[in-house]
């Protein structure tokens, strides 16, 4: 940013530097001014219907909504002051009188913008004894959003989401005055991959998750900075989960501005239940006979380690693309070092090219999250040509005698996985690494679980050889070990 | 009774004066064609000079809004005429429009040179279907007559005037609520800034003038910008369209030079109320409008200074007549649910606002009102005008409640307190 | 080391703090057996210690007029709990004007610490520390109270009525 | 049942086209068309006028539902709007109301049995002069009185 359009001017008395033209309230929230407001969201138009970021700017008379206001050279703001304490204590009065009594039932409840701001400008009891306005609640418009219009504040956030983001238009105000009412034409569910950004930007609890509904509430969740493991463009998310339940409960979009802006799509937001403890492989397996008989992790241990000892150097290894850049080099390290050189991956290189999105906005075609990390490592080590076409040559000639596989961490990534593998009951030894519980076939001798994506820390490099890092949070499988610690 | 001067009803009484023929014989269009061969500064000029102001109800001198339009030449110009007329006591656009539809059409021409505009609108609420019928007949005259179309008048100026029919919504009565409804959105004002000046019509510059605002500035332009300032004040000068409505002996639009008593418009041309009824207060420029004591009418001028004195507006001029026998809460319970029903809710505070006062005040009148509702009321009506809303229906529905319950309130408290009134025996629940 | 005292033949005469403690005893035995005064044991079964409305003893689940359970699982009695005892699971209720409803609600008598913090923190009247405090049992299991224990256990005699409008 | 626009209708739709710069302008309008066409704006009106303005039917509905003098519940053959303002209400529209919806014995805003009349209120129909002012479809009567307004419903053909 060229030094000339940067703009000075002053907030409480405070300097603050901005770009030219910038608006006056985003500004402010990411200075961190107390300023209330609903229906602004920087991703979206501005509406100027909620009339809470209300601020005073020297030399002019009355006050103003600072969401349609532009940052000037030398203006000066007040945030503060008598009269503005006076307008958004009535301005909240107005959102709040018709609004129902829903809070213990309301999944809102914890991050709901009428509670945060009426205990920072409220603080009054309320002087409303007339009979509400009653509308519909209740009402399933999609098979995730959930509608209530009596907790609407009519902010039109959602409304200006759908015409903007996924451009679908699906969502409008019906009615006129106090009758108005949010919604679909005739509650047809709502037909786009977007649908829970609706959820996620709405103030109030008038759309709420379905999946999150009365699950869990809010002051429990941690949070956790992470990558959506759903696809190769590496929207930057937020993992909520609890740890004592061992439960990951949702996951939220964390904003950032070139790879995903604010938002996420439902296929990604559905990615969490993939790595709860129902769909994980939860202790290490041996197959006697013809079932697999789970065993604690020395023998477990002590057959992985016989097995690569008995197979020496003609081992073969095969890893799919989701898992960590640190997990890849650590696999590849300690292999080679033992001078084991048929090490393949399953990345393919068509899915690579083709970087164009398939629905609206974010998803792209190859379902795994660190594609490129894999190709990036391999070549470091030689070994980018021997792709799965490569492995499956090898796999014909039936000279496998052991094989261990890193299975993919989400069956949907790649749902023809376990086919590609066929031909693999000539292996005499199958030792199968993973989290999903879906890959737990009689195919393979010894199954080990390893840790999912929310359990280890490490790097994502995403279509565009963007490399970012995803957080470590609480264990969710208890018997689930590093694979630095299996393979050592 | 004394003839007062004619601007805009001068040739109100010759027959079929809203056909093109008879319209052209007594002078119709020569200003239009005179104003062609004018430069558009100059015919905007002209109309500042003559201090002609908004007869719509804002009363913003229409000169200065006209100078407001950017003069690049390369963006498209919308001149709309605001014909939406809802406000209550107000029936003035309709005369104009169903007996002189070609007047204002002149008006049109002439605004549309002064702004380089060639596409305008007339916006006309649903219910005025002659209206429509007269301006649609109007219009076809003046194509065959090459009075409108491509090349008027055989200059390079082409204009097109289309009616578009609202479909009932007073906030479409404003400037931007009309814009949005003729973008094929419902009515919901726009967040200013931009003005329309600047961003109106589809983001372009777009003037919205009212039906007598530009039916007044043929007159203007043949007599001169001082012959116009000669009647009237000095601040709101020319003539102004009164419409007065209650029960008075006529009621009717009269044509009046702005500064005229309120008292004489009542009890001279009114003829006074109806059998023993006596004036108990006035509202003086439609619903919108804080009203008058019976006191305070007989000492107001009817001109945009003279109202503000009186701590009322002009407004649109439609001047409705209190009886003595009219309780006061009833006729908030009306006016308060007017604007309840009629506001967009696009904006929180006057939304819920005008809702809740409306409820209160329901209360109020089925004796279930408790005694800090007034105050309560006078709150509610203070938080949501001074520049709260987008737009200025909120400050509109809150000067009634304001000033019935400032100026009767002693009516509200036996209402509270005595749970009866004499006035109201109106029972149905409404 | 040894500290040389004198001999104390007055502590020989052991009998006199005999005499004295047998006649104090005495003394208290008989008052009390002939009731000559009030003396403050209760017989306890049969008799009780009249206890505080406001005592503090085994939690209740209050009802609903129609008999359904007042919660609403609004989970503020077991964000309150400083002992954490409390554990809930909600679900959607068919009526739709319900919403929300427990189907588990578990309360572990051995970790409370009967502060009272979830009578407090509840929003609709829903939990009430009632006036029972005998509750010893065999196997500690027995502790973690369920919905139908907390609400309609027979010593409540059908549960009790929140007076709070639905 | 696939509602469609008659020839005459389709013909009134396409001089729509170069009224306005921006094609959305022409919703209302037509929305006009299709309630004087179909008597009132049923969920398949919305669609098809949706599917011809190629808007999404979520957007027109909104339009539909902001607007009082379009219909979205089936209405009479004469649609009644008295109106209840100001002045009106001085001159006792609201017992003309009243009394009306008594005589026909139907609720405001719902069709009597023979679907000949609904009756409502409506905001200033701008008649104040002539007080208690009334529209019957598309004519207005002036200073009507219970009587007066029995006769002129009595006089309608069914």
């Amino acid at each position: 940013m060229s030094e000339k359009n940067i703009v000075q001017f002053e907030v409480d008395g405070k300097e603050v530097q901005a770009p030219k033209g910038e608006n006056l309230l985003k500004v402010l929230i990411d200075q961190k001014f107390k300023v209330p407001y609903y229906c602004y969201h920087p991703g979206l138009s501005v509406a100027g219907a909620c009339r809470m970021c209300f601020v005073e700017q020297e030399g002019v008379p009355r006050p103003m909504i600072s969401c349609n206001m532009q940052v000037q050279e030398g203006m000066k703001i007040k945030t503060e002051s008598e009269n503005l304490k006076n307008i958004r204590k009535w301005n909240l009065a107005f959102h709040l009188i018709n609004h129902p009594l829903d809070c213990p039932i309301c999944d809102q409840a914890g991050e709901c913008g009428l509670q945060d701001f009426y205990m920072e400008h409220g603080q009054y009891n309320s002087q409303m004894q007339e009979q509400k306005v009653l509308k519909r609640k209740v009402v399933s418009i999609g098979d995730h959003v959930m509608l209530d219009s009596e907790r609407c504040i009519l902010c039109s956030r959602c409304v200006r989401f759908f015409d903007e983001v996924p451009k679908t238009s699906e969502m409008a105000i019906f009615n006129r005055g106090d009758r108005s009412e949010i919604g679909t034409f005739l509650d047809r569910p709502l037909k786009n991959n977007y649908t829970l950004n609706s959820v996620n930007i709405c103030p109030v609890g008038a759309l709420t998750s379905k999946d999150f509904r009365f699950k869990k509430r809010v002051w429990f969740l941690k949070k956790l900075n992470s990558i959506c493991p759903g696809c190769s463009t590496g929207c930057n998310i937020e993992v909520h989960e609890d740890p004592r339940e061992k439960q990951v409960f949702r996951m939220l979009p964390r904003y950032n501005e070139n790879v995903n802006g604010h938002w996420m799509c439902d296929y990604g937001a559905m990615r969490y239940e993939k790595i709860n403890p129902k769909n994980r492989i939860l202790t290490p397996k041996l197959k006697q006979g013809h079932e697999l008989v789970p065993t604690d992790w020395d023998n477990a241990q002590k057959y992985f380690d016989d097995a690569m000892e008995k197979v020496g150097k003609d081992l073969y290894v095969l890893i799919t693309p989701q898992y960590t850049v640190e997990e890849f080099e650590h696999i590849y390290a300690t292999f080679t070092q033992k001078g084991i050189q048929n090490i393949f991956h399953t990345v393919d290189e068509k899915n690579i090219k083709d970087t164009k999105v398939i629905d609206e906005l974010l998803m792209r075609n190859d379902k795994n999250p660190n594609s490129k990390g894999l190709l990036k490592v391999s070549a470091a080590h030689g070994l980018e040509k021997q792709n799965l076409a490569a492995f499956q040559k090898e796999l014909e000639t039936q000279k496998i005698k052991t094989l261990v596989v890193f299975s993919p961490a989400d069956p949907d990534s790649d749902p023809e996985f376990m086919n590609s593998l066929k031909g693999i009951e000539a292996v005499e030894t199958k030792i199968q690494l993973g989290t999903a519980a879906q890959y737990e076939t009689l195919d393979f001798d010894c199954i080990l679980p390893t840790l999912s994506f929310v359990e280890k820390a490490g790097t994502f490099i995403n279509f565009n050889d963007v490399e970012q890092k995803i957080e470590a949070g609480a264990k969710l499988v208890e018997d689930a070990k590093a694979i630095s610690e299996i393979l050592c | 009774m004394k003839d007062f001067p004619k601007v805009l009803f001068e040739r109100l009484e010759i027959p079929n004066i809203h056909k093109i023929s008879v319209f052209q014989e007594h002078g119709g269009y020569q200003m239009a064609k005179r104003a062609l061969q004018m430069a558009p500064e100059e015919v905007t000029k002209i109309v500042t000079d003559s201090g002609l102001r908004g007869r719509g109800g804002a009363g913003f001198p229409t000169g200065m809004k006209w100078s407001f339009v950017p003069k690049d030449a390369s963006k498209i110009k919308y001149l709309l005429c605001n014909g939406d007329e809802s406000e209550p006591g107000t029936f003035k656009d309709r005369i104009l429009m169903e007996k002189m539809p070609h007047l204002l059409l002149e008006g049109m021409i002439i605004a549309a040179h002064a702004i380089d505009c060639h596409r305008a609108y007339i916006y006309i609420r649903g219910e005025f279907t002659e209206s429509i019928a007269a301006l649609e007949k109007a219009i076809e005259d003046c194509h065959t007559e090459n009075i409108l179309g491509k090349n008027i008048f055989g200059t390079k100026f082409n204009l097109e005037i289309h009616v578009f029919k609202g479909a009932g919504a007073y906030i479409c009565g404003e400037e931007t609520g009309l814009i949005s409804s003729l973008e094929g959105t419902k009515g919901w004002p726009k967040v200013k800034p931009p003005f329309p000046a600047i961003a109106g019509f589809n983001r372009l510059p777009s003037i919205v003038n009212n039906v007598e605002t530009l039916a007044a500035v043929p007159w203007i332009l043949k007599n001169g910008a001082q012959a116009y300032r000669k009647f009237g004040t000095e601040k709101s000068p020319g003539t102004k369209l009164f419409c007065l409505s209650g029960p008075v002996k006529n009621p009717g639009t009269y044509e009046l030079p702005c500064g005229f008593p309120l008292k004489d418009l009542i009890f001279d041309i009114g003829g006074g109320l109806l059998d023993d009824l006596n004036l108990k207060a006035v509202i003086p420029g439609g619903a919108s409008a804080k009203i008058l004591t019976a006191e305070e009418a007989l000492k107001t001028t009817l001109c945009y200074e003279g109202c503000q004195t009186m701590g009322t507006m002009l407004g649109s001029g439609g001047v409705i007549v209190i009886p003595h026998t009219q309780c006061m809460v009833d006729l908030l319970h009306v006016v308060s649910y007017f604007f309840k029903d009629e506001s967009c809710g696009q904006c929180t505070p006057c939304r819920e606002g005008t809702g809740w006062m409306h409820k209160i005040v329901d209360s109020i009148l089925h004796q279930r009102g408790r005694p800090e509702d007034v105050q309560l009321l006078l709150d509610i009506s203070e938080n949501i005008q001074g520049g709260r809303t987008i737009c200025a229906l909120a400050d509109a529905a809150a000067w009634p409640v304001e000033s019935y319950v400032k100026k009767f309130k002693q009516e509200f408290v036996d209402h509270i307190e005595k749970k009866a009134c004499n006035l109201y025996k109106y029972s149905a629940s409404l | 080391m040894l500290i040389p005292r004198p001999p104390a033949y007055r502590k020989w005469l052991y009998l006199r703090g005999f005499y004295w403690g047998f006649y104090t005893t005495l003394k208290h035995f008989t008052l009390n057996l002939l009731h000559l005064r009030k003396i403050p044991t209760i017989q306890y079964p049969e008799k009780r210690r009249e206890r505080s409305p406001r005592f503090k003893g085994k939690h209740i689940l209050t009802k609903k007029l129609d008999g359904s359970i007042r919660c609403t699982s609004c989970y503020l009695c077991q964000t309150a709990c400083p002992a954490d005892c409390i554990k809930i699971t909600a679900s959607e209720h068919e009526d739709p004007t319900v919403e929300k409803f427990p189907i588990s609600f578990q309360i572990d008598l051995l970790r409370c610490v009967m502060c009272g913090y979830c009578e407090e923190a509840c929003p609709v009247d829903a939990i009430r520390m009632g006036q029972e405090y005998e509750w010893a049992d065999f196997s500690e299991s027995n502790y973690i109270m369920d919905i139908d224990h907390l609400a309609s256990r027979p010593s409540l005699k059908g549960g009790v009525i929140s007076k709070l409008p639905t | 049942m696939k509602v469609s626009f008659s020839p005459k209708a389709l013909k009134e739709f396409n001089s729509f086209e170069g009224l306005f710069d921006n094609p959305k302008s022409r919703l209302l309008p037509t929305l006009h068309l299709a309630q004087r066409e179909f008597g009132h704006l049923s969920t398949e009106v919305i669609d098809y006028v949706a599917a011809l303005l190629n808007l999404p039917s979520a957007k027109v509905m909104q339009v539909a539902s902001f607007y009082t003098m379009l219909h979205k519940k089936s209405v009479g053959k004469y649609e009644v709007t008295i109106c209840t303002n100001i002045t009106c209400a001085m001159m006792k529209s609201r017992e003309l109301l009243a009394h009306t919806l008594k005589k026909l014995n139907v609720k405001e805003k719902d069709m009597t049995q023979d679907k000949k009349f609904t009756i409502r209120r409506e905001e200033c129909l701008g008649a104040c002069d002539k007080a208690p002012a009334l529209r019957i479809n598309d004519t207005y009567y002036y200073n009507v009185t219970p009587e007066k307004l029995d006769k002129i419903l009595e006089s309608l053909p069914s």
